[in-house]
């Protein structure tokens, strides 16, 4: 099970599109803990990069290039080093490759997690979307050696990813903005994870359609 | 909504424009459009002194580039980290070959980009080395002094860094004044009515009427406790219960006092609440060496004030007496 | 209520308190507990200059004293004009035997009070004269100039009254220049957002949300009109178009534009609105020689804007240039 | 007809309970139009000179006293230089007379509104308290020359006070803060016409009353 990588660039509008339509729903959860903007921050950059993809053709690896660099350079936030480190790795890790597989798609996700844990410094447990992006990975990881093809490998981690962003809800926060409210951010999602969520949510199911010759 | 804007999305670059125009004779911007720098810097045989946050805070930061204050600022988005891209331009549009001193608030997303700026500037071969303020006594345990965010108290560390820049002292002699500044810096908030980022539309938290939050945070992070709202003497007293202890400040300290409203409160009422201070100030034998009470360090609309304490050795007090002139902060 | 304040029948008292602690190296208290004084006044050789009006309005009015601005001040209740004697004990204070120059703007209360005051004055052989601040363009026709309010535009008289006097100019040369410089000078105002008098504890006007009133009063007076709240960039258009063709100003002509918040306005829309202003007279090639964005002149808690434009000819550019030190207006 | 001047602080008495029972009302009236401030401004003079009161003996005429001087001294705004002037009036004029009858009344009357047109330089019809205080002055004074009594006197005036203050309803504001909203401010009584009312009332009450021995 393979995609072409020149063709894939619904992967990173069908993204684009998630984050859009999620933009009040992140910046109520992030009200609540946090200061209220992460929707505002991720739709800025997200629709950044919307208007530079729109009218050429580029690859999904050039798409996520572009992502990451929208959120990187013009962002900023905390959104900007953490997010923006993590689609430029999905395309490095990508951009060689003319056809994605599921093996491919391991190396792209794993040097993607690495980089945010180096910028970040967040541990699984801090209320981070590292809780969203670690159990994902694992999911993602163990479908492969157990020999699951790879929409079932993505199925899995959609699953893990749903499971991650659920567990921050009882978590108190160790890191950024929320953790000094200590144990009273207990009992409402995390923002990042939520977003975290909806990002690898968004990007297993366009893969899946592709695999299926469905995206559009 | 009652603000006075265009399009919400792009109330920095607007109010960026009419900053510049304004303050022609003492900023000028850079080829980043997101980093703002002193007309005279890179200043010859200094070192340069950098900041950068979220935006909504006016003056802070961009009001305190200036004379003996900041040579470089990097903007933000309204209370977002100001990208690493803008942190790195800022530092290389002032370094004159003495290193950069690039002194910010304690927030998840400055760190990250200011690490990666960092890691741009010493590939560009320019010594970059950072403080971290950290003086919001009520935002974490002393034990987790880390944790702690930076508020009001980074006007004092800008205006002692800046001042020992201009002194000509080097790299390191900058790091460890401004260190020192916001190491003997606390400061504490109250808020009474909740801000609005105008790209959200509504309050992102409510402050119920006839309450108040003690410890707020400058984005609106939630405090150390709601309470009915008190007496401004009361607030005075309750927020030097939270500083004194904490350092502590003692009998026979000689110290600085900050006191800033958060946006929307009149300045009347921060003088009312100023009164208090000094007395309760003055009845433990803490000598106020100098005071500045005003907006100095705000939060979009939000009401409220935050007090901030330095104590002063006399390295610090030399500094802090230097003359200044930014838009924030004009000291003769 | 989300007022930081003791007792709201005595915020006046408690306000000067603070800020006679916090500027008593500027400011200094006379025997009648509402007069402050310039540190140095009086100021042998130069003309006094003294002024005063309700409170609510800081920095107005005690925040412009200091050097190269005013000598003395008379201080009122929230709103409501000084006493007679306070505007007498403040001219008495500052006379040097030049003579006093009270400069103060267009309110009955403040009528009345200063008349009795200069009976008083008179009586002890001082000579005082006086210019009336009516530069709100908004507050009637043209051919009834003589009830118009004085609002922010006082700042400017202040400024060139002050700086004339510091020049040595006798009295009548005082009183020259600040009339000059208030005849030159239009105001308007906006409000979003009404403002509550503490001793009243509701807002005493309303503005629905969403709406604005174009050419409010510094108290609340009603305005010309009442419209869905705009843009910033049409808000500065509509001021302009009420202040420009009220003196007229023309093109080639020199200004001073002064933007003032009402006191809840966050600093960063007034640089909003302050870029539009820039756009639209350079478009009609008016050349803005200085401009002052801030909070300059406020009026408690309300939330909106004032433009004030001052058209300079050369000894208003001069004095307006002269360097001035005072809380409110501090100019290197 | 007549009342002992040493007899008749009760005047000044009533006069203050009056003011401070419509303190509210007189600052809503005046936010209408004005600035909102009028029943605080009035309350404040009255109330300071309450205090200056208690304990202490004092003919009538030096309660007006210490009333006008609290109000010019300690009050300012509008209010201080005009009903301080006032108060002035109505004490100096009778402080003489140890009985006071119908004609020393008027006497002090008309003084104290001579004073008042002079500081204010109002004319009836401009909408502030002279609407209330000229017709007053002048039903009192018909009353007096067709040889009516102290107390059908004040009768008379006690009417045209009123008629007087419901007069400025329908007028337009030509000077005070309110004269800017022009025809804008039809509609709404005048504060100081209320005001004025109020105290014009009270006193001749009070007179009434003392007429009667009821003064208590
Ligand atoms: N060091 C970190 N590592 C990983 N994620 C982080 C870190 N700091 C913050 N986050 C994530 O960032 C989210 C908040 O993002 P956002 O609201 O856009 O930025 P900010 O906190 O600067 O306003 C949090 O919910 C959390 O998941
Ligand atoms: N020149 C004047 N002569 C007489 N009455 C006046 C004059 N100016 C104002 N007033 C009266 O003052 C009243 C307002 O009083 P107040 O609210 O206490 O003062 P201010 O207008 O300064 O807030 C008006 O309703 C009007 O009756
Ligand atoms: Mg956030
Ligand atoms: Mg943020
Ligand atoms: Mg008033
Ligand atoms: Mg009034």
């Amino acid at each position: 099970m393979t995609f072409k990588n020149k063709d894939a660039l619904c992967i990173v509008k069908d993204l684009i599109k998630t984050i859009q339509d999620n933009k009040n729903y992140l910046s109520d959860i992030d009200g609540k803990i946090g200061d209220g903007d992460h929707g505002i921050n991720m739709n800025k950059g997200f629709t950044l990069c919307e208007k530079r993809l729109e009218g050429k053709e580029y690859s999904m690896s050039e798409g996520f290039g572009l992502l990451g660099q929208a959120l990187l350079n013009d962002i900023g936030g905390s959104m900007g080093p953490l997010y923006g480190l993590f689609f430029d790795e999905l395309a490095r890790t990508s951009q060689k490759s003319e056809d994605i597989d599921a093996n491919v798609f391991e190396k792209m996700f794993r040097s993607a997690l690495e980089a945010v844990q180096e910028i970040g410094n967040a541990k699984k447990g801090d209320k981070t979307l590292l809780d969203t992006l670690i159990p994902s990975m694992e999911a993602y990881s163990s479908a492969l050696s157990s020999g699951k093809d790879f929409s079932a490998c993505l199925e899995d981690m959609k699953i893990a990813a749903e499971d991650g962003m659920q567990s921050t809800k009882d978590m108190a926060a160790r890191i950024g903005r929320a953790s000094r409210l200590g144990e009273r951010s207990r009992g409402v999602l995390d923002a990042g994870a939520t977003s975290c969520y909806l990002i690898i949510n968004s990007i297993a199911c366009s893969i899946q359609n592709l695999l299926k010759n469905l995206c559009n | 909504m009652n603000r006075i804007i265009n399009d919400p999305d792009f109330v920095v670059e607007d109010m960026l424009k009419g900053f510049i125009k304004s303050h022609n004779n003492l900023v000028e911007k850079t080829d980043n459009s997101k980093v703002l720098k002193y007309k005279n810097a890179p200043v010859g045989g200094k070192v340069g002194i950098v900041t950068g946050g979220g935006s909504g805070h006016k003056p802070a930061f961009i009001g305190y580039i200036g004379k003996n204050m900041c040579d470089a600022v990097a903007v933000g988005e309204i209370f977002s980290s100001p990208t690493a891209a803008a942190f790195y331009d800022a530092i290389k549009s002032c370094d004159a070959g003495k290193g950069v001193a690039c002194l910010y608030g304690n927030y998840a997303g400055d760190n990250m980009n200011v690490k990666m700026a960092m890691r741009m500037a010493k590939a560009d071969g320019i010594h970059v080395k950072t403080v971290v303020a950290n003086d919001d006594a009520a935002s974490a345990p002393i034990d987790e002094r880390e944790k702690r965010r930076g508020v009001a108290g980074e006007v004092l560390m800008w205006k002692v860094g800046g001042a020992r820049a201009s002194q000509g002292g080097t790299l390191d002699e900058v790091i460890d004044a401004s260190q020192k500044a916001i190491d003997n810096t606390r400061s504490v908030g109250i808020g009474t009515a909740p801000c609005t980022i105008p790209a959200v539309g509504h309050p992102n938290f409510t402050i119920k009427d006839n309450t108040m939050e003690l410890g707020i945070g400058h984005h609106g992070e939630p405090g150390v406790s709601v309470q009915p709202i008190k007496t401004a003497n009361e607030m005075a007293v309750q927020m030097l219960d939270i500083i004194l202890p904490d350092l502590p400040f003692a009998a026979g300290d000689e110290v600085v006092v900050l006191l800033s409203g958060l946006g929307a409160t009149p300045v009347m009422e921060q003088y009312i609440v100023y009164n208090k201070v000094e007395e309760v100030l003055s009845g433990k034998k803490i000598i106020i060496h100098r005071s500045y009470v005003g907006n100095y360090f705000t939060s979009l609309d939000m009401m409220g004030i935050t007090l901030t304490l330095m104590r002063l050795d006399d390295e610090l007090k030399e500094l802090i007496d230097i003359p200044a002139d930014s838009v924030g902060l004009k000291q003769l």
